[in-house]
C-alpha cells in the first residue's frame, strides 16, 4: 500500500493519468478544499476591492479588515431558513443548485495547476471544460422553472440563451487556440489541458501572443464571451438585481442560495483557468525560454515565497495601524497571527524541495487571480447590456471575429506548407 | 402677456400690503374694508366657515355670475365692489380702510383674448386677475369648449393641473373644478374655473391635454367629480373600492372607511 | 508525458461502472416516457444522455463523449427545456400521455427485441472476439482523420443538411427578412 | 356619490383585464417592492417576450393625503409637511410653499433672505440630481456612481444640517423669510464646496458620458418628443432634453434668480442619454448660480414682518417653482383664516410619472428601468 502511494511521487504524470487512486483522490480532496477557500476568499477580495473601488470600506466589523466576513456569512446562510415556495416543483428545486454546483467542481478535475498537478490529464480536455461547465446552464434553467415565479422564469430564459449564445464564439476562440497547438513538426495538436501548455512550452511562445494580433483577439473574443458565461457584470442580465430582483435565484434562500453562489465563483475560477492554460502559458513562469539559467530560475523560485511575505508584512502592517483600544485587542491579536501564519508559510515556501513543487500551482494561480480582479473591476465599472445587445454582441460582433481569426489562424499556420506545396509543384 | 412677474397695471394692490404690514391686526377683520357688498362670513379659522360667494348683490353665485360680483370663492374677496369693468374700481375701495391690511382684489381682467373669447362665449364667462395671476370663471356649459378654445387658438397648450374645490355651503354648485393652463409660446399662465354640483359630472379634458388623465382621476378619487369621456376613469392614489372622497369638506381628517382597511389589511383600524 | 499514446490508465470495476450507467440510462429512459410533466422527462433525457457519455467515456471515446455533453445535454436539452417551460404544464399535463397504437408499438418492440437477441446469440460472429486496442490519446485525432478524410462526402452531406435546416428555421421564425 | 360597487380587492389588475389577454403575453408585476422602482410604485407590465405592449402604473402606496392635512393646520403649521412630499429635495419644496403663502400675503423676503434660499435650493436640486444619478446608474448596473455621488452629496447635506439642524426634512424656510441667520463660515463651507463638487462632477462623468455600455443603453431609449412631453404635461430636466429650452427660473423668475445669470441646458433627442447630460449640465449651471449667489451675499434682515397668526386675506394663488423634477406648484386657496381653505400641490413627479406608459412601448423591460430611473420620481411626491 505505501508502496503504492510512494510510486507515484516518482511518476512525471497526473494521477488520474498514471491510474493513481489514492492520489487521485488525495488531488480531489485538495481541489475541493483548495476551491472552497478560494471562494470564500474571492467573496472578501470582491467586497473589499468593490469597496475601495467606490469610496468605502467594505466589510470592517467581523474579524480585522472583515477577514472573517465571509465566515459569517457562510454560518448565517447555513442556519438561514431553508424557504421553499408553496407551488415549487419540489423535486426540481432541490435538484438544481446541487445541478449547478456539480457541473462547477467537475471541470476542475482537469485543470492543470501544473504538469502533474491536476486530478487527471484528459485527451480532450478543453472539451470536456466547456461541455461540462455548460451543463450549469441546465441547472440554472431548472432553478428558474421550478420557482415557478415569473422573475426567475425570466431569468432562467435570459441566461440560458445567453450561454448558448456566448459557448458559440467561446468555441471558436477555443478552436482556434487548440489549432495552434498543432503547428508543429509533427503537426499534432491536442485537446488535453496539460498537452496545450507544453505545447506553449515546446513552442516557445504564449498563445496569446502567437500570431499577433491573432491570438490576441482570440484571447479577447474568450475573455469577453467568458464573463458572459458566468453570467458577471456587464453582462449579468440572468440576476439583473434592478429588473429581476435576482434572476433565476429569486426564490433560492439559505444554503440553496449560498450553493448557487458556490457555483458561480467556481465557474469563474474555471473559466479563468481555460483562458490561463489555452492563452497564458497555464503553469509556465514569465519567459520560461528566454530568461533560462539557474539564477533566473532561482529568481522566479523566489516568488512565492517573496508573495506570502509580503502579505504578511501588510499584516503587521495593518496591525500596526489597528487602534490602541482595549476592544480591538482580540482583532489586533487575531490579525498578528494571521500575519505570522502567511509569513511561515512563505518562509516554508523558500524551502528548495516545496518551492520547486509548488512555483507551478503559484504562476497558475496568480494568473487566474489575476482573471479574478478583472472580473471584479468590469463590475465596479460597467453598467449592464441590455439583453438585444448582449445577443448582438455575442452573434454579430463575436461569432464573426472568431470565425475570422479561426480561419486566419488556419491559414497562417499553414502558410509554411501551402508554400512549399506550391515551390516543390 | 403679464402674469406674475410683471404684474398689470390694472392690479394696483400689489405694493399695497407693505405700508401696513407692520400691523399684526388679524386679516380675518377685513369686513371694514368692503364698501358696498358686506360679507358676514369667516372669521373663525374652521374650514367650514369659507366665505359664501353669494353676495348680496348676486342672489345666484353659480349660474352666470352677474359682473358685478366675480362668483366663485375668490370673488368674495372683501373688496369686491366697485364697478366690475373698470380697474379704477379698486382704487375707489381703497380708502374705506387705510388702517387695515387692505387685500389685493381680483379685478377685471383686459386683454384681446379675452376679449375675443367674450365675443365667442358671451356672458358665460368673465375674466378677472388677482394678485397678477389671471383667471376666468366661466359657466359649466362652455366647459368643453372654451378649453378646447384656449387649446387651439390660444396655444394654451400645456395643461398644468386640474384640479377641485368644495364648498358645500353653496346649495347646487358645490364643487369648483378648475384647469391651470400655462403657454408656452405666450409665457402666459390663467387658470379656468368652473363650478358643479355633486354627482355632476364633467367633460373630460384628456382628448385636449393627455396630461389632464391621472389629474382628472384624481379630482374624481379626492372630490368623487366625474369626468364624462375619460378613458380610464377611477381611482388612482386610494384603493379601488374605497368609500368616500377624502378632500370633500365633509370628510374628516380622521375618517377611514373602515371596512376596507379591515377586509383588505387585517386590521380593526388604521389609526 | 500525457501525449504517451501506451500510457493510460487501467480501467476500475469496469462491469460495475457498465452495469450502474446501463442502468441509470434504462431508469432514465423509462422516465422520460412516463412523467406527465415534460420538464421532468426532459430531465430524466439529460440523465440518459449523461450516463451515456459515461459509457462512451468507459469505451475509450472521449470525443464523442465531449461531443454528447456539449451538444446534447449542453446544448440541445438547454433548448428543449427552454421550449418546454414556456408551454403551460397545466395543459399538457391534461392531455393523453400515451396513443393507442399498441398494434404498432408491439410489432415494433418484438422486432428490436429479436433484434438484440439475434446479435447477443449469434453477434460474436459480427464483432470480434476483443475489443480493439483503444488508444485514448489518440482517439479525437482519428476522429478528425476520418471525417476529414474516409468520411468527407458524408460529412460533408451533413453539413449542408444542417445549413439548410438553419435557412429554413430562420426563415419560418422570421415574419419578414 | 358614485361609488365603484366593484369588489373591494383592488389588487386583481390582472383579474380586470383579462378579456384581452392573450396567450402570448405575459404579465409582470413590477414592485410595489422592486429595487428599481424607487420606493413604492407599482407597475403592471404587458409584455411579450421582453417587449412592453403596454404599462399601467398603480401609485397610492404612500398616500399621505398632504392636501387634506393642509386643510386642518395653519399656515405655518404645515411647512414641515411639505418637506415630506420630495424629500430628496427637501427645500425646494419649502421654497415653493413659502413663496406661495407669501404671495398670498402680499409678503416679501428680504434680499439676503432670498440669497440664501436660492443657495440652498440649488444645493438641494444638486443633492437630487445626486441621488438620481446615483440610483439611475445602479438601475442600469454601474454600481460605481452611487457611491461617488452619496460622498459628494453628504458634504451638501453636512451643510444643510449646520445650517438648520436637519440633513434631509429640512425645513429651511419660513414664509416670509428664514427662521436663522446662517451660520458662521456658511459662505466659506459653501464656497469650499463649490472648489470640492466641480471636479467630482467630471469623475462621474468619466464614469458614464463616453461608456459604450452607457451610451448604449441610454441612447434611443424612452424618447420623447417636444411635442409629447408638451402634451402630456411634462416638465423639468425631461422636458428640457426634449429641446423644449423652458425653465422657470428663467420664464417666470421666482426668488431672485432674475439676478443670476445662467443657462438652460437643451437636449436634441429627448431620449435618456439627453436626460442624463442635461441634468450633469444642471449641476454645472446650479454650481454657477451658487457660485454668483454666495459672492453676493447681501447683509440685512432675513424676515420679512409676517404676522405672527398668518390670515391671508381671501383669495387663491398658484405659484410654481422649478423644482429639480420639475414644475413644482402650489395653488392656495385662502378664506381668512388661518388655515388654507384647501391647498393643492401640483407635484412635477405625479405628472412627469403619466409619460412611463408612451416612453415604455415597444421597449425592453430593461428599458423599463432605465426610464423610471430617467424620469426621477419620487414616490413621496406621486403620492404624496
Amino acid at each position: 500500500m505505501l508502496d503504492y502511494i510512494k510510486s507515484y511521487l516518482t511518476s512525471n504524470l497526473t494521477p488520474g493519468s498514471a491510474g493513481n487512486m489514492f492520489w487521485a483522490f488525495v488531488y480531489i480532496v485538495v481541489i475541493f478544499l483548495g476551491l472552497s477557500v478560494a471562494v470564500i476568499a474571492m467573496n472578501w477580495l470582491e467586497r473589499k476591492i468593490l469597496a475601495h473601488m467606490q469610496v468605502r470600506l467594505g466589510p470592517m466589523r467581523v474579524g480585522p479588515h472583515g477577514l472573517l466576513q465571509p465566515i459569517a456569512d457562510a454560518i448565517k446562510l447555513l442556519l438561514k431558513e431553508d424557504i421553499m415556495p408553496a407551488e415549487a416543483d419540489g423535486f426540481v428545486f432541490w435538484m438544481a443548485p446541487i445541478f449547478v454546483v456539480l457541473a462547477a467542481f467537475t471541470v476542475f478535475i482537469v485543470v492543470p495547476f501544473g504538469p502533474t498537478h491536476a486530478v487527471t490529464d484528459m485527451n480532450i480536455g478543453v472539451l470536456f471544460m466547456l461541455g461540462v461547465s455548460s451543463l450549469s446552464a441546465l441547472g440554472i434553467v431548472m432553478a428558474g422553472w421550478a420557482s415557478n415565479s415569473h422573475y426567475p422564469l425570466i431569468g432562467a430564459l435570459r441566461s440560458s440563451a445567453q450561454m448558448v449564445s456566448y459557448e458559440i464564439a467561446m468555441g471558436m476562440a477555443v478552436i482556434s487556440a487548440v489549432m495552434m497547438t498543432s503547428l508543429n513538426q509533427q503537426g499534432t495538436g491536442t485537446l488535453s489541458m496539460i498537452g496545450i501548455v507544453q505545447a506553449q512550452q515546446a513552442q516557445g511562445i504564449w498563445f496569446i501572443f502567437k500570431f499577433f494580433p491573432l491570438g490576441l483577439i482570440a484571447f479577447f473574443i474568450f475573455a469577453v464571451a467568458m464573463v458572459a458565461e458566468t453570467n458577471r457584470a456587464p453582462f449579468d442580465l440572468p440576476e439583473a438585481e434592478s429588473e429581476l430582483t435576482a434572476g433565476f435565484h429569486t426564490e433560492y434562500s439559505g444554503f440553496r442560495w449560498s450553493l448557487f453562489f458556490l457555483a458561480e465563483y467556481s465557474a469563474m475560477i474555471a473559466v479563468s483557468s481555460i483562458a490561463v492554460t489555452l492563452w497564458l502559458g497555464g503553469w509556465l513562469r514569465p519567459f520560461p525560454n528566454l530568461l533560462t539559467g539557474a539564477k533566473w530560475d532561482l529568481f522566479f523560485f523566489l516568488f512565492p515565497g517573496i508573495t506570502f511575505l509580503f502579505l504578511a508584512g501588510m499584516c503587521f502592517y495593518s496591525t500596526v495601524r489597528m487602534p490602541k483600544h482595549p476592544l480591538f485587542r482580540i482583532q489586533t491579536i487575531g490579525l498578528a497571527g494571521f500575519g505570522v501564519v502567511l509569513g511561515l508559510i512563505g518562509l516554508i515556501l523558500f524551502i528548495p524541495a516545496v518551492r520547486e513543487r509548488v512555483q507551478d500551482i503559484y504562476w497558475f494561480s496568480m494568473k487566474v487571480a489575476a482573471f479574478m480582479y478583472l472580473y471584479i473591476w468590469y463590475r465596479g465599472t460597467f453598467p449592464r447590456y441590455r439583453f438585444d445587445q448582449l445577443m448582438k454582441v455575442g452573434w454579430k460582433i463575436l461569432l464573426p471575429m472568431g470565425l475570422g481569426v479561426l480561419i486566419l489562424t488556419a491559414g497562417v499556420g499553414l502558410w509554411p506548407l501551402i508554400q512549399q506545396t506550391i515551390w516543390n509543384r | 402677456m403679464p402674469d406674475e412677474t410683471k404684474p398689470p397695471a390694472s392690479s394696483p394692490p400689489e405694493a399695497e400690503p407693505k405700508p401696513t404690514a407692520d400691523k399684526t391686526v388679524p386679516l380675518g377683520g377685513v369686513k371694514a374694508t368692503t364698501s358696498g357688498s358686506v360679507q358676514s362670513e369667516a372669521k373663525s379659522g374652521e374650514p367650514g366657515g369659507v366665505p359664501l360667494p353669494g353676495t348680496p348683490p348676486t342672489p345666484d353665485p353659480g349660474l352666470a355670475p352677474p359682473p358685478t360680483s366675480p362668483p366663485l370663492k375668490a370673488g368674495s374677496a372683501p373688496a369686491a365692489a366697485g364697478t366690475p369693468t373698470a380697474a379704477a374700481g379698486t382704487p375707489a375701495a381703497k380708502p374705506a380702510a387705510p388702517a387695515k391690511p387692505a387685500a389685493p382684489v381680483p379685478t377685471a381682467w383686459n386683454s384681446p383674448m379675452v376679449a375675443k373669447l367674450k365675443a365667442q362665449f358671451g356672458s358665460g364667462m368673465e375674466a378677472l386677475t388677482y394678485l397678477g395671476q389671471n383667471y376666468m370663471t366661466v359657466d359649466r356649459s362652455l366647459i368643453p369648449e372654451i378649453l378646447q378654445v384656449l387649446h387651439n387658438d390660444e396655444q394654451f397648450d400645456y395643461c398644468v393641473d386640474v384640479t377641485a374645490g368644495h364648498y358645500p355651503q353653496r346649495e347646487k354648485k358645490e364643487f369648483d373644478v378648475i384647469w391651470i393652463l400655462y403657454s408656452y409660446a405666450r409665457n402666459e399662465r390663467i387658470r379656468v374655473k368652473t363650478q358643479i354640483g355633486d354627482g355632476e359630472s364633467i367633460p373630460s379634458s384628456v382628448p385636449i391635454w393627455p396630461a389632464a388623465n391621472w389629474l382628472e382621476r384624481e379630482v374624481y378619487d379626492m372630490f368623487g367629480i366625474k369626468f364624462d369621456g375619460h378613458p380610464d376613469m377611477k381611482r388612482i392614489l386610494l384603493p379601488e373600492g374605497w368609500k368616500g372622497h377624502p378632500l370633500r369638506k365633509d370628510y374628516g381628517i380622521l375618517q377611514q372607511d373602515n371596512e376596507w382597511v379591515q377586509i383588505n389589511l387585517g386590521i380593526e383600524s388604521g389609526q | 508525458m500525457a501525449a504517451d499514446p501506451t500510457n493510460h490508465m487501467e480501467p476500475v470495476a469496469t462491469p460495475f461502472f457498465f452495469y450502474l450507467l446501463g442502468g441509470l440510462m434504462l431508469i432514465g429512459g423509462v422516465l422520460v416516457i412516463t412523467r406527465k410533466n415534460p420538464v421532468h422527462s426532459a430531465l430524466a433525457l439529460i440523465v440518459t444522455l449523461l450516463a451515456q457519455a459515461s459509457i462512451y467515456l468507459m469505451l475509450y471515446a472521449p470525443f464523442v463523449a465531449g461531443v454528447q455533453i456539449i451538444l446534447y445535454a449542453g446544448g440541445i436539452m438547454v433548448l428543449f427545456l427552454f421550449v418546454i417551460m414556456l408551454v403551460s404544464i397545466e395543459r399538457s399535463q391534461r392531455e393523453r400521455q400515451f396513443n393507442k397504437q399498441w398494434v404498432v408499438g408491439m410489432v415494433a418492440a418484438t422486432a428490436l427485441g429479436g433484434l438484440f437477441i439475434a446479435v447477443y446469440t449469434k453477434g460474436r460472429g459480427i464483432f470480434p472476439e476483443h475489443a480493439l486496442p483503444a488508444v485514448e490519446a489518440q482517439n479525437t485525432q482519428n476522429v478528425g482523420t476520418l471525417l476529414y478524410g474516409q468520411y468527407m462526402f458524408a460529412f460533408e452531406i451533413a453539413s449542408l443538411l444542417l445549413l439548410v435546416a438553419i435557412i429554413g428555421a430562420v426563415v419560418m421564425a422570421k415574419k419578414r427578412i | 356619490m358614485t361609488e365603484p360597487t366593484s369588489s373591494l380587492s383592488h389588487l386583481d389588475v390582472e383579474e380586470r383585464e383579462k378579456p384581452f389577454l392573450d396567450a402570448n403575453e405575459l404579465v409582470i408585476n413590477m414592485g410595489p417592492q422592486h429595487p428599481a422602482t424607487h420606493g413604492v410604485l407599482r407597475v403592471i407590465l404587458r409584455l411579450d417576450g421582453e417587449k412592453v405592449l403596454g404599462l399601467e402604473c398603480v401609485i397610492g402606496y404612500l398616500h399621505r393625503g398632504v392636501e387634506k392635512i393642509a386643510e386642518n393646520r395653519t399656515y405655518a403649521m404645515f411647512n414641515p409637511y411639505v418637506d415630506r412630499m420630495d424629500y430628496v429635495a427637501a427645500v425646494s419644496n419649502g421654497l415653493g410653499y413659502c413663496e406661495a403663502v407669501e404671495k398670498l400675503l402680499g409678503v416679501e423676503a428680504p434680499p439676503r433672505a432670498q440669497h440664501v434660499r436660492v443657495i440652498l435650493t440649488e444645493l438641494n436640486r444638486l443633492t437630487s440630481h445626486q441621488l438620481w444619478l446615483g440610483t439611475h446608474a445602479l438601475d442600469i448596473g454601474a454600481i460605481t456612481p452611487l457611491f461617488y455621488t452619496f460622498r459628494d452629496r453628504e458634504e451638501i447635506l453636512k451643510i444643510f444640517e449646520k445650517y438648520c439642524g436637519a440633513r434631509l426634512t429640512t425645513h429651511a424656510f419660513r414664509i416670509g423669510g428664514l427662521q436663522y441667520e446662517t451660520y458662521d463660515g456658511f459662505e466659506k463651507d459653501v464656497k469650499n464646496f463649490l472648489t470640492f463638487v466641480a471636479p467630482k462632477i467630471d469623475e462621474y462623468e468619466e464614469l458614464l458620458t463616453t461608456n459604450r455600455i452607457w451610451v448604449e443603453r441610454t441612447k434611443g431609449v424612452g424618447i420623447l418628443s417636444g411635442q409629447d412631453c408638451i402634451a402630456l404635461g411634462v416638465t423639468g430636466p425631461v422636458l428640457r432634453a426634449s429641446g423644449v429650452k423652458w425653465d422657470l427660473r428663467k420664464a417666470q423668475p421666482y426668488a431672485n434668480y432674475k439676478n443670476f445669470d445662467f443657462e438652460i441646458p437643451v437636449g436634441q433627442n429627448g431620449d435618456t442619454y439627453d436626460r442624463y447630460l442635461v441634468r450633469m449640465a444642471e449641476m454645472r449651471q446650479s454650481l454657477r448660480i451658487i457660485q454668483q449667489a454666495v459672492d453676493a451675499l447681501p447683509e440685512g434682515p432675513i424676515m420679512a414682518k409676517v404676522p405672527k397668526v398668518m390670515k391671508p386675506p381671501v383669495g387663491e394663488v398658484y405659484h410654481s417653482i422649478e423644482a429639480p423634477k420639475g414644475e413644482l406648484g402650489y395653488f392656495i386657496v385662502s378664506d381668512g383664516s388661518t388655515q388654507p381653505y384647501r391647498l393643492r400641490v401640483r407635484p412635477p413627479s405625479f405628472v412627469n410619472l403619466q409619460a412611463l406608459d408612451k416612453m415604455c412601448r415597444g421597449q425592453l423591460v430593461a428599458d423599463v428601468i432605465a426610464v423610471i430611473g430617467t424620469l426621477d420620481i419620487v414616490l413621496g411626491e406621486v403620492d404624496r
